[in-house]
């Protein structure tokens, strides 16, 4: 607890789903980045929840104005208060995995390519999950939602999971990390990080989503802890171009511990869980984190 | 104050440069491109203390001018066609967060078939934005009128962002005589930005674009509705302010020679300077021809027509088509007025528009077959 | 009213050529417009530019059908585009070429003069942009424009070598022509 | 009366609406067990647990995640 902000930037109140991820990302980015800070949402669970007229939830000065466009509007933000000397102002933008690997991309490339001075976070529940599970490119293989149904014939999402960190490694941008909401100081300090750096940075931060992937919302925690230790989601860092492993489990569990848990991949059978398998070693090879 | 002759698109920028907005984002398109050319002159060479951002699209340029006006500062951007339709969602959402936003909008076609060339479908199909949108003339009303529009959208009771139409290259591309006002004098008219309703300052946290439920949202745009109708005073105000100034007047609407007319032409744009020489040729042969030229398009100038136009015969021009309805000036005048109307389509896609086409309009306005007239349609 | 059109290619300078033949005369106190004929045109295409000279305020917004001038930058073009259409029953074509044939427009009964704008242009400044040239002899021949603006417009419209040379261009075409 | 342009000037004022409401089962905590490692308080989604580890119940959703991941399990959750 030594060092963490006690002030609450997102207060209580807010409509989010009990045991929600989203909010819990939030809250932990917020206190590592202080009063000082502006927030850009994009339109999504978290906006929609926090928003509601004739109240907020934020405590600090906030904007949203469409689903595609956070980017930009932080761009118009950040200028703006650089044009009114408030070069220390943090531009926080946050966004949903299908307000920023899918319909946002083109404006969160902009601004990353101008090397706007903001911190982007997504909070990436894998599914366009405030309108109802609909399948985003960042939903992973094999998950079934609502518009990637299994079926049938069908096992449910037949993409890999759009790996947007490394997109955004490659604008060459000064600060890129994975987080995770199971891993509160692990994120935190990346935020950190992020907002030291000057020029844009990114943060793709998983977030278990109960209504989403079908787990008991006392779980969102587990699920997070489970996608790290069985190398689903790996949690690392591009710091000026220099890519760093910052969580290593120390015992690799099967990608089965994760998917066992949740209904979205209920429907998978032993084919496509190696496959799934496959490519969390593939993953993970790439990155040094496995031979 | 200077004389020179320059295109319609660098009077904007002048006006602009002038206004001194902290920020503009803009994204380059046909014709509009010579305005942010002209905007990025100023700022590499430190004419003009702006954050000039280079969007990468007009999506992006219409939000990021929502983000800075919303975060506190003064606002310039520019499209055209195409990149206006791509804004349409921002363009709203501008509207509906009451950022006094002032955006050039450089009239030219929508696809398709692809045509860069002049006419007014773009900006009319963004008339129930809740912007404001104001149609110049001239090359000197497209100055004048930059600098009116920040006053009018900045006024704390209207607090709705306004674009100023200029019909591409006729006006953008045209170099005529324009009176440039100093900077002092701008000054005297359009003082420096401050701050007023929403800003984004982590002293004094706001939430700007929250989510409005079934509870409040008929509310919140009654509210939007009582500020465009209040404009209708703002805007005459402030263009009798300007005058009493600079000695240019302005209000919702011009008349020419409309006063003892029987056949009064509605039009909007550089079209009407074609339009006042016709109907000095008409008098000099004793028709009693007169224009209304409606320069102030949203808010409608329902009370002011009705006014100017008594009991004429009205022939209203539009270079726009709301396809299986008519012309969408012809439908607002039809709405407002009890007067025998007939709508005129013309230049759609920048099809010249010659003294002989406003003569067949006349012509066609005094012996009438039907209703709705398409006007230089060739065989 | 003066209604005067520019035939040029792409490239060529006929819209810069009207531009500060409205500039110049406006130094003049007279009301004037210049425009393009707006087009996607590339470099080498023919283009049209215009330009109305007034005593009054000048409203009208369409484009040039009754040219009172028709200045030809380029004499290629005779072939490609009608250049005399329209022409007034007493206007007059101002043509660069090094051919002095003019029957084609002796035979519609058209004034025309040509002068070798080319020619001097390379001399003088070294490129063959005919558009300052042809503004001297339109000057010279016509009178709706004095030396004295050309001159001063050319020099708020170029820098340095280039507005010097194109002075130069200028100021050589008009004495040559002007007592004529 | 609305705000123009539905602005909020109120931060935080979702705390008006008490989501205490939403719970069916309650976290409980006997801070005799608790050890102070914070975690209850870093990973609540509804940021109702105090800096001193008391659950702030007009606004807990009763999730459970606070019991879950309590290393002591000194958090239950217990019916309403």
């Amino acid at each position: 607890m030594k060092g963490i902000d006690e002030k609450e930037y997102l207060a209580s109140g807010h409509r989010a789903c009990a045991g929600c991820g989203a909010t819990i990302a939030v809250r932990l980015a917020l206190k590592a980045l202080g009063q000082n800070t502006v927030a850009v949402s994009a339109t999504g669970c978290l906006e929609v929840v926090t928003s509601p007229y004739p109240e907020t939830s934020w405590e600090i000065p906030w904007i949203h104005v469409a689903f595609e466009n956070a980017s930009a509007v932080a761009s118009g933000v950040e200028e703006a208060l650089k044009a009114q000397g408030k070069e220390d102002v943090n531009v926080l933008v946050i966004g949903g995995d299908g307000g920023t690997t899918d319909i946002g991309l083109q404006s969160l490339s902009g601004a990353m390519e101008r090397q706007q001075n903001i911190i982007y976070l997504c909070y990436d529940n894998e599914a366009y999950m405030n309108t109802g599970i609909q399948r985003s490119s960042s939903t992973p293989f094999g998950a079934s939602t609502t518009t990637s149904p299994a079926g049938k014939v069908s096992f449910g999402e037949d993409k890999p999971k759009k790996n947007m960190a490394m997109i955004m490694a490659a604008h060459g941008i000064p600060y890129v990390a994975t987080a995770c909401v199971s891993h509160p100081y692990d994120l935190m300090e990346k935020v950190k990080k992020a907002a030291e750096v000057k020029g844009p940075a990114y943060i793709h931060v998983l977030q278990p989503c109960a209504t989403g992937w079908g787990y008991a919302p006392k779980d969102t925690i587990k699920l997070g802890k489970l996608a790290v230790d069985t190398y689903a989601w790996i949690l690392y860092e591009i710091d000026h171009g220099k890519l760093n492993i910052t969580v290593k489990p120390k015992e690799k569990l099967p990608i089965i511990e994760y998917l066992k848990v949740q209904k979205r991949f209920k429907h998978l059978d032993e084919k496509h869980i190696e496959a799934i398998q496959n490519f969390v070693d593939q993953q993970s090879k790439e990155l040094g984190l496995m031979e | 104050m200077v004389k020179k002759v320059i295109s319609s698109a660098e009077a904007v920028s002048e006006a602009v440069k002038r206004a001194r907005p902290s920020v503009i984002p803009v994204y380059p398109i046909t014709p509009q491109t010579k305005i942010s050319e002209k905007l990025a002159d100023y700022v590499a060479d430190g004419d003009l203390d702006a954050h000039y951002i280079k969007v990468e699209s007009e999506h992006s340029a219409m939000s990021a001018a929502i983000g800075a006006s919303g975060a506190g500062v003064r606002v310039f951007t520019a499209t055209s066609s195409q990149g206006l339709a791509y804004m349409h969602e921002p363009v709203f959402a501008a509207a509906g967060m009451r950022v006094p936003i002032v955006m050039a909008n450089a009239n030219r076609a929508l696809s398709a078939p692809i045509n860069i060339w002049n006419d007014q479908q773009d900006s009319i199909s963004e008339r129930d934005s809740g912007w404001i949108q104001l149609y110049a003339e001239t090359g000197q009303e497209a100055f004048d009128t930059i600098l009116q529009a920040y006053k009018i959208s900045e006024n704390q009771d209207i607090l709705l962002p306004t674009m100023v139409c200029i019909d591409g290259f006729i006006l953008t591309h045209t170099v005529d005589p324009v009176e440039v006002l100093s900077q002092e004098e701008v000054d005297s008219f359009l003082p420096k930005y401050t701050r007023g309703y929403s800003y984004l300052d982590p002293e004094d946290p706001m939430s700007l674009g929250t989510l409005a439920d079934t509870e409040s949202y008929l509310e919140i745009r009654h509210d939007m509705e009582i500020a465009m109708e209040h404009s209708l005073d703002v805007i005459e105000e402030v263009g009798k302010e300007f005058g009493d100034l600079f000695g240019r007047y302005y209000g919702l609407i011009e008349e020419y020679k409309s006063e003892d007319a029987d056949i009064i032409l509605i039009a909007m744009g550089s079209l009407c300077g074609t339009i006042k020489d016709v109907v000095d040729k008409e008098r000099e042969n004793g028709k009693k021809v007169g224009l209304v030229r409606i320069r102030s398009y949203r808010p409608f100038p329902k009370d002011a027509l009705k006014v100017a136009v008594k009991d004429a015969k009205l022939a209203v021009i539009d270079k726009d088509i709301s396809f299986g309805a008519g012309g969408a000036v012809y439908m607002d005048v039809k709405a407002a007025l009890d007067n025998e109307t007939y709508g005129f389509i013309i230049g759609l896609g920048g099809r010249d528009i010659t003294p002989i086409d406003i003569e067949e309009i006349i012509e066609k306005t005094e012996n009438p077959t039907k209703d709705i007239e398409w006007i230089g349609l060739r065989e | 009213m003066i209604e005067i059109r520019f035939h040029g290619r792409g490239g060529q300078g006929a819209v810069t050529a009207a531009e500060i033949l409205a500039k110049a005369v406006f130094e003049e106190g007279k009301y004037t417009q210049a425009f393009p004929s707006f087009g996607v045109e590339r470099r080498g295409a023919p283009v049209t530019a215009f330009a109305r000279i007034s005593d009054k305020p000048i409203r009208r917004r369409y484009q040039i059908y009754s040219p009172k001038y028709v200045v030809v930058l380029d004499d290629t073009l005779v072939n490609v585009v009608d250049v005399t259409s329209g022409i007034l029953d007493d206007g007059s074509i101002l043509l660069n070429s090094t051919n002095n044939d003019l029957s084609v427009f002796e035979e519609k009964n058209i004034d025309a003069s040509v002068v070798d704008a080319t020619g001097v242009a390379l001399d003088i400044i070294g490129r063959n942009i005919v558009n300052t040239t042809m503004l001297g002899f339109l000057a010279a021949k016509t009178g709706v424009v004095s030396l004295d603006s050309l001159l001063k417009t050319i020099d708020d419209t170029f820098k340095g070598k280039v507005a010097s040379v194109n002075k130069e261009a200028t100021e050589f075409i008009y004495n040559k022509y002007a007592n004529e | 009366m609305v705000a123009k342009g539905a602005v909020v000037k109120e931060p935080g004022s979702t705390r008006k609406n008490k989501t205490g409401s939403w719970r069916t089962f309650k976290p409980v905590a006997d801070k005799d067990k608790c050890i102070s490692c914070g975690l209850c308080y870093l990973f609540c989604p509804d940021g109702c647990i105090s800096v001193e580890f008391n659950h702030d119940y007009d606004y807990c959703k009763g999730c459970g995640i606070c019991a879950e991941e309590c290393p002591v399990d000194a958090i239950k959750m217990v019916r309403e």
